[in-house]
């Protein structure tokens, strides 16, 4: 459990986020290099009142799996989650990858902010295409590539939203009850990296997933978009609403903005196909 | 050898934070239904129901008035605390 | 006095097992014995080199084998110039100590993809020359086989009575 | 040759033919760790084989982990090592580098573990052959790192390192000459020991609700370096007194070979430690007084041992550091006379005749400050 008065920024939606580890029996959670790891609280101190482990950046599937044959070779009941950033995502992939091939008995929670923020907002694989960041001054080149549907193929995976706290609750849940290989990637709008109002972090996460830029999907033993978005696609918000909110995309240009939008619309038609399939 | 690798629970573990406010949200029990989506919502972990209440903890809260945004009633408001 | 071999042989004919079966056998035998494969990567069909030692007291030298008292070729091909005392021939040549162990291991059925695997009848035959009593030699290759260990047995027998000086 | 030695132990049957990374197997077979994790890489591979086919024969109850990379090779063992866990890895050269920053957080952790390194050469150009790059590599970490001369000590301080690391609380190495030693079978002891259960300082489990290595300001990283540095420097009498109840009364960090009455010292470590005695007997035989003293542990420094030597000193490295070896600069902070050889890198070849050679320059005054060899 998160306590009160630590390092986060104002209006962070990482500790939203981490209130929802509550709903998690018997958890050890494993924190790389990211914001939640100055969140998390500055020696002497703990910001959680729970069992945390600090690793290095890109050791953290691999120090969770390695945990969780500890603790079942020891016959101890734990659930250990390695809670990681886009950017321990995109550099411990490897590890992540094969964890989740080996079925390791580990909940790996990413909470996406869209870029590597605990640095000052560089890019990663997440950041969207045209988002300024200060290794992507003039907006970055590429579209985004999720890291939850690369591995969609194994064990629990689901998105969330720190927008809709009750479906990331039980998403949390649920996949806290499961066995194996579990997979949250958690949307995470960041007020000062994508430059927009404290104030606006939940109203943002929203207008992402209704403008279709972030989906709502869990597969379980079937793929299947949650009620949330399927809803969205059928009174989609233009994407405008959602992009202009936030300094990142200053100066874009409107061909731009359509561009971006018909990527978040094929992508979710992408996904509607597959959900008949997976 | 353990005192440098371990640290443990503390409210308060990056100091008052309080301070780092410059717009109090103040609730307005009038309009509140109690819903709680602002505790929900709360990043800061700081609201909590006392007495049938919705209250605050200001010594912790960092304004950023999510709060007041998710709040269906329209109950919280915000007051400027500096200039 | 340390007793040094070198086994000459090409990658899946079976070299370094021979020198693995000898030194086993030596050990059987309560004496200290090492065994030195080549190495790196052993590709089949390339020539090969393994190494023996063999000592009454414990064997403390770990650098590569620099005079061998005695040379075992696996095939005539593979025979060098050497200055080794005695120099042990799977074939017929003049001044080696010789044997057929390709027949040997046709007549066990020890052959694979063509291959006649011959570490058994050559470490019969080095273990004879080495003065390794046949029984400890048994022992060795008993002790080194998971399949056809009967007949590499018998191989490595006949390779141990046939090989003539 | 006939003559049988018919010692105590080959009577009691424990004598058996392993190379160095069979008989480190061996050995953890002893200790049974609870989880395993490593990643092959050549000279290494063996060990993982040998450890793989005997949990799958049943002979050995390990989580055995089939990992992705030697970065969560250590990782894995970390995460295990963390819930109260024996544990055991292994690499080798470019397997260490590439979990170099994990060397680095299981020292600073205090977390027990052993692995394995038998030593090789770390490119470019790539070169699978022994020398001691990749172990001078860890040498400042704040490891225990041992360095055996043959089988029989790649088994012997495999099975200490259990114990030592988990007394001390540092993780532990146990290195060894690529292919002259990991390779080369020998008749090893196997002892027939049980060693004490796993402990350690502290565990993570659920329940703990603490923090571990959270980020610190001010003194805090300072302590836990200092403490860590200082608890490896005064670990000698604990790594002895744990190695003497396994191992025998004469266990110590460095073997003394005839260096009483010495006018000239060889020290040297790993695989050719033999060579260099079998010269030091040829030697004494021509009425030289040269002896050898054998680094059996590199972290902690044996200094004790290099205080007392008299007479002429030659460091003989298997490493290039900056202008010395990788034991030789530091040596001379012990011994300033001493002179330093860098020799036979990436598996040169070098025969007994030519380590002979080398002694019979030094002995005869040839040799610099520091030489390379050849």
């Amino acid at each position: 459990m998160i306590l009160p008065g630590n390092a986060s920024c104002h209006g962070c939606p990482i500790t939203i986020a981490m209130k929802t580890l509550d709903e998690i029996e018997n958890p050890v959670v494993l924190m790389p290099a990211s914001c939640s790891t100055v969140i998390a609280g500055i020696h002497p101190n703990s910001a959680l009142k729970l069992t945390v482990v600090h690793v290095p950046f890109p050791s953290t599937p691999s120090v969770a799996a390695g945990m969780s044959r500890g603790y079942r070779k020891l016959g101890i009941k734990a659930n250990v989650i390695a809670w990681m950033g886009d950017g321990a995502a995109d550099i411990s992939f490897t590890a992540l990858k094969a964890i989740a091939e080996r079925n390791e008995d580990v909940m790996v929670v990413i909470v996406d902010n869209e870029a590597f923020m605990n640095t000052g907002n560089q890019s990663s694989s997440s950041t969207p295409k045209y988002a300024k960041t200060t290794t992507d001054p003039a907006g970055k080149r590429e579209n985004r590539r999720s890291v939850s549907l690369s591995l969609i193929n194994y064990g629990y995976v689901a998105t969330a939203s720190v927008g809709y706290v009750k479906d990331l609750r039980r998403k949390m849940r649920k996949a806290g009850e499961k066995d194996g290989f579990r997979l949250l990637h958690v949307h995470c709008p960041c007020p000062p990296g994508w430059k927009f109002e404290a104030g606006l972090t939940v109203e943002i996460a929203r207008l992402a997933v209704q403008s279709l830029f972030w989906i709502l999907w869990e597969k379980d033993n079937k793929l299947r978009i949650s009620e949330i978005s399927k809803k969205a696609y059928e009174n989609r918000i233009p994407a405008e609403k959602y992009i202009k909110l936030q300094g990142r995309f200053k100066g874009i240009k409107r061909e731009e903005i359509e561009e971006l939008e018909k990527f978040a619309v094929e992508e979710f038609e992408r996904l509607l196909k597959l959900e008949e399939i997976l | 050898m353990l005192d440098p690798l371990i640290s443990h629970p503390k409210v308060g573990s990056a100091g008052k934070t309080g301070e780092w406010r410059v717009f109090k949200p103040i609730v307005d029990h009038e309009l509140c239904v109690l819903c709680l989506e602002c505790s929900e919502y709360c990043p800061e972990n700081v609201i909590e129901v006392r007495d049938d209440k919705i209250w605050i903890d200001y010594d912790y809260c960092k304004g950023c008035l999510i709060c007041k945004n998710v709040c269906k009633m329209k109950a919280i408001k915000a007051e400027r605390e500096f200039y | 006095m340390m007793i040094e071999v070198k086994i000459v042989s090409r990658g899946g004919q079976g070299g370094v097992t021979t020198a693995r079966i000898l030194a086993k056998a030596a050990m059987e035998e309560g004496l200290y014995s090492q065994a030195i494969p080549q190495f790196g990567a052993e590709r089949r069909g390339a020539k090969v080199y393994s190494y023996l030692r063999i000592d009454e007291k414990p064997i403390r030298r770990h650098t590569k084998v620099e005079k061998p008292k005695i040379v075992a070729y696996f095939d005539e091909k593979l025979v060098e110039e050497d200055y080794a005392e005695i120099k042990i021939l799977n074939g017929f040549a003049e001044g080696f100590c010789c044997l057929n162990a390709n027949k040997i291991a046709e007549e066990l059925g020890l052959v694979s993809s063509g291959w006649y695997l011959i570490s058994s009848p050559m470490s019969g035959a080095i273990a004879k020359v080495l003065g390794i009593s046949l029984s400890s030699l048994k022992y060795a290759v008993m002790s080194e086989f998971s399949s056809k260990v009967n007949e590499n047995v018998l191989a490595a027998k006949r390779g141990y009575e046939v090989v003539k000086c | 040759m006939q003559e049988r030695l018919q010692d105590e132990s080959y009577k009691s049957g424990k004598r058996v033919l392993l190379n160095g990374n069979q008989a480190v197997a061996e050995a953890v077979k002893i200790a049974e760790p609870d989880v395993i994790a490593a990643y092959p890489i050549t000279p290494q591979t063996p060990v993982v084989e040998k450890l793989a086919e005997f949990v799958a024969e049943g002979v050995l109850n390990s989580e055995f982990v089939n990992v992705e990379s030697e970065y969560s090779a250590l990782s894995v063992v970390y995460g295990a090592a963390l819930t109260g866990a024996r544990v055991f890895t292994a690499t080798s050269s470019h397997g260490l580098a590439y979990m170099y920053e994990m060397c680095w957080w299981v020292a600073g952790s205090r977390v027990p573990l052993v692995m394995a390194l038998p030593t090789r050469s770390i490119g470019a150009p790539w070169n699978i052959h022994s020398d001691h790059s990749d172990v001078m590599i860890l040498k400042d970490v704040g490891w225990i790192i041992s360095m055996a001369e043959n089988a029989q000590e790649c088994f012997d301080l495999t099975l200490i390192g259990f114990p030592i690391s988990e007394e001390l609380n540092i993780p532990y190495s146990v290195s060894y000459d690529a292919f002259m030693v990991s390779h080369t079978a020998e008749v090893v002891e196997v002892r027939d020991v049980e060693l004490p259960k796993r402990k350690q300082a502290y565990k993570i489990l659920p329940n703990s609700e603490f923090a571990l290595n959270a980020v610190t300001v001010n003194d805090a990283r300072h302590k836990a370096r200092k403490t860590l540095m200082k608890d490896l420097e005064n670990s000698r009498r604990k790594i002895e007194k744990i190695g003497r109840c396994f191992l025998g009364e004469d266990f110590s960090l460095a073997e003394k070979y005839r260096v009483e009455d010495a006018d000239y010292v060889i020290v040297t470590y790993g695989g050719w430690s033999g060579d260099f005695k079998d010269v030091v007997d040829e030697m004494r035989d021509e009425g030289v007084k040269i002896g050898l003293l054998k680094l059996r542990f590199l972290r902690p420094l044996p200094e004790e041992e290099l205080k007392e030597i008299s007479g002429d000193v030659l460091v003989v490295d298997r490493s290039a550091l900056y202008k010395f070896g990788g034991m030789g600069g530091e040596i001379k902070r012990i011994i300033p006379e001493a002179k330093n050889v860098i020799a036979a890198l990436g598996g040169y070849e070098i025969g007994y005749s030519e380590i002979k050679a080398l002694v019979r320059r030094f002995v005869s005054g040839k040799i610099g400050e520091v030489e390379w060899y050849p």
